[in-house]
């Protein structure tokens, strides 16, 4: 069974080490946050200018002047520290952020993203994320597997307005466990009880199967 | 010490005129120059640039200014929340110059550093590289970027002294600093003005020096755009 | 949160080895990492680059490392207060290299920041610019600087917590801030460290996502180099 | 009568205007400080990370973690602010610092300063000079007319490693007060009792002298 949001969330959270500094994107990624392993350590970095981020704030406890970079009300845990976004910047071009989750419209089979502008119809504007995509070294892509016509995301190329170029590590979507390798999507996990077919299907790009692949342990 | 304060809104955006380049400060609408946009709004001026991180709202903050069709091109990061602004943008009412958030406010904080460009690896190998000069280090391909500097920047801080120094509060930081920096002329607006002295000097965030006229705000309005909370078990 | 805390000065200086480069924080001898210092002389280790904007006095800060020639290459801005360093120096001994004040701070922040290179006006047309890129900006030359990073920063703040977030005391900042950046490890050393959560989120000037390890020093020395008071009336 | 030191100071003191922030140099120009004009407010930053400088302390008083870029303790002035070299710097090369006042060994009819380097002899270091002559609009440099051999410090050409080019303004010496124009040392002002030959004769570079020139008013 294909994974809904928060089983991608859970599956991208086992990504998390002892230590990080995170930076979620807006979407699934931000419900990282919530499923932690026991056990671990990390610290989310908001690129507005906050590291350090805790759960949403209690009813009636929201703080205008506190939020993440969706725009959400947003509370702090011990040690955290607030500063400007060039300093929050100097953090992610400066690789001290370990690692970045974010959604995407298209993935291309050579790590190229793009999740900022559609041609025409609509353009929000790139945010954080092109800096993110960037500089990070680990950059994880979580996102469903097909948009909401039924067509691959995961693609020989991108056809919208890139937001990085050969930056992708890794993917995590409804329907499986993807690293981006130098000849295309190598599938590492399945989502439970999906097919190799399933994946195979879902995929447009080069579609890299070595061996068994496990389903993933949620 | 230099005294910053001037009494009265009209005295602290004198000199505004139409075809300007104006810098606020904000990240969403945390942390905005509420006073300073509206009075922007009631002067009628227009023909404006702004650099902004995002564009408000239809209804609030530099909403206010694109209802009234005061701007002719902004320059921001990300505009995703805003109808009126994708109405006149797609509709080329609006010219608009997206720009990595980063890269934005690294080219504000070069314009007050007196810092006329630098290389930078986000938005190689996308639009925002076009044109732009690529160079590369240790392997890695990086873009030229310039400053940006501004006519006048609109900032909003927590607290602030009459010497100019400014204190803000949590994550209402955001761009205000580097937006201080660059503009020719920065008003800055605090919701509490001290005298010089009552602040601690080791922790102001914006130094005086970048600051030329400073006021108290009134009526802040403080608008939440994702009220998000979870409930007591 | 993630904790910096280290329980002794070994753990705090282990993986120095021969040949790194060193950044270390201060001014003068205003802000001085006095433990790294003290223990970095001590473990015996040599061929170093070491990045400070001056090079102590004969006898202490960096002058401990000089005496003992565990120093390759000094880069600096001034070292007008070291005899051995000058005689070291106009002998062939140490490497030196030169750089104009505000360029080895802003080069140290764009190492830590992720820029590479960016140009300034300073230092054109002299020594400092041969060999470097020089292009024209608003009419004005300007030269093509480069980052610098170390494989250890040591820096000195007043006050830190466990999870490594650091508050300096007055001039004691200095280049402290952008060196931690810097550092591929750093390490902090601070007068009083706390529990993460004692110190205010807004006040503090380097976010502990900068620093790798962090312990309280001892026997702070704090010495002064140009004692200069006035007598009340 | 040549002036001594302190007469420099108070003569480059009255080129203070209201509002200016002003960085001061070692040596003479620390001196500056001291004679602010009645009604006039300024700020004196120090590259080292303060503005709003104070006098020294009363003795006792000194703290080793407040010192100007002189490595002198000094205290601070309500409305002063710290802040780090990055940020310092950013003051001094965004030109938001409206005056420097810095001594010279040399200077030249170009507006050429050499100050931080005899070769072979004496190497300090530049420190903060660079940055300040290459960024100021307005530099002031005070120092002596000839050097201690009785040599003119007003040069057609610098013969030492420059520290910036085309950058000095105005010079204040002990004999004299000089505008740096296209074609050369423009006299302004003659310190008391002083004649235009002895300037003459104390300056090697082309000197200007356009009409009457007046006695300094101290």
């Amino acid at each position: 069974m294909a994974l809904d949001k928060i089983g991608i969330a859970k599956r991208i959270a086992q990504e998390l080490k002892d230590g990080y500094y995170v930076n979620l994107g807006i979407g699934i990624p931000t419900l990282v946050a919530n499923y932690i392993p026991e056990g671990i350590n990390v610290e989310f970095q908001s690129e507005n200018g906050v590291l350090g981020m805790g759960p949403f704030p209690f009813e009636g406890e929201e703080d205008a002047d506190l939020i993440n970079a969706g725009k959400q009300t947003i509370t702090t845990l011990e040690g955290a520290v607030f500063f400007d976004s060039a300093t929050s910047f100097s953090m992610i071009r400066g690789k001290h952020v370990q690692l970045t989750v974010l959604g995407a419209m298209e993935v291309s089979e050579q790590g190229d993203i793009a999740n900022w502008k559609i041609p025409g119809k609509m353009v929000k504007g790139m945010g954080g994320a092109m800096d993110l995509v960037a500089s990070a070294d680990n950059i994880i892509v979580a996102m469903m597997h097909t948009n909401k016509r039924g067509e691959s995301k995961l693609l020989k190329k991108c056809s919208l307005p890139l937001t990085g170029v050969a930056c992708v590590k890794k993917i995590v979507t409804n329907l499986a466990v993807l690293e981006v390798v130098a000849k295309g999507f190598k599938l590492l996990e399945r989502a439970p009880g999906v097919t190799l077919e399933d994946i195979q299907n879902a995929t447009e790009g080069k579609l890299i199967i070595e061996g068994d692949i496990p389903e993933m342990v949620l | 010490m230099i005294n910053k304060e001037v009494n009265s809104i009209e005295d602290a955006i004198k000199g505004v005129d139409n075809k300007m380049t104006f810098m606020l400060g904000g990240f969403g609408l945390c942390g905005i120059p509420e006073n300073a946009i509206k009075a922007l709004s009631e002067s009628g001026i227009n023909g404006l640039t702004c650099i902004s991180n995002n564009a408000g709202v239809d209804d609030f903050g530099l909403g206010l200014l694109l209802h009234k069709k005061q701007i002719k091109k902004m320059i921001s990061s990300y505009v995703g929340e805003n109808a009126e602004f994708e109405r006149q943008m797609l509709s080329g009412e609006l010219e608009v110059d997206l720009i990595p958030q980063g890269s934005l406010a690294e080219r504000c904080r070069a314009g007050g550093a007196g810092i006329p460009a630098f290389f930078t690896p986000a938005g190689y190998g996308t639009e925002v590289a076009e044109g732009k000069e690529v160079r590369e280090f240790n392997g890695q391909p990086h873009i030229l970027e310039s400053a940006l500097e501004a006519d006048f920047a609109f900032v909003k801080a927590w607290k602030g002294d009459t010497a100019g120094n400014l204190i803000y509060k949590g994550t209402a930081r955001n761009f205000n600093p580097m937006m201080a920096m660059a503009g020719k002329i920065t008003v800055a607006e605090v919701e509490h003005l001290f005298p010089a002295g009552e602040l601690d000097p080791a922790s102001i965030h914006t130094p005086g020096i970048f600051v030329q006229r400073i006021f108290q705000g009134k009526d802040y309005e403080k608008r939440i755009e994702q009220r998000t909370v979870r409930t007591k078990e």
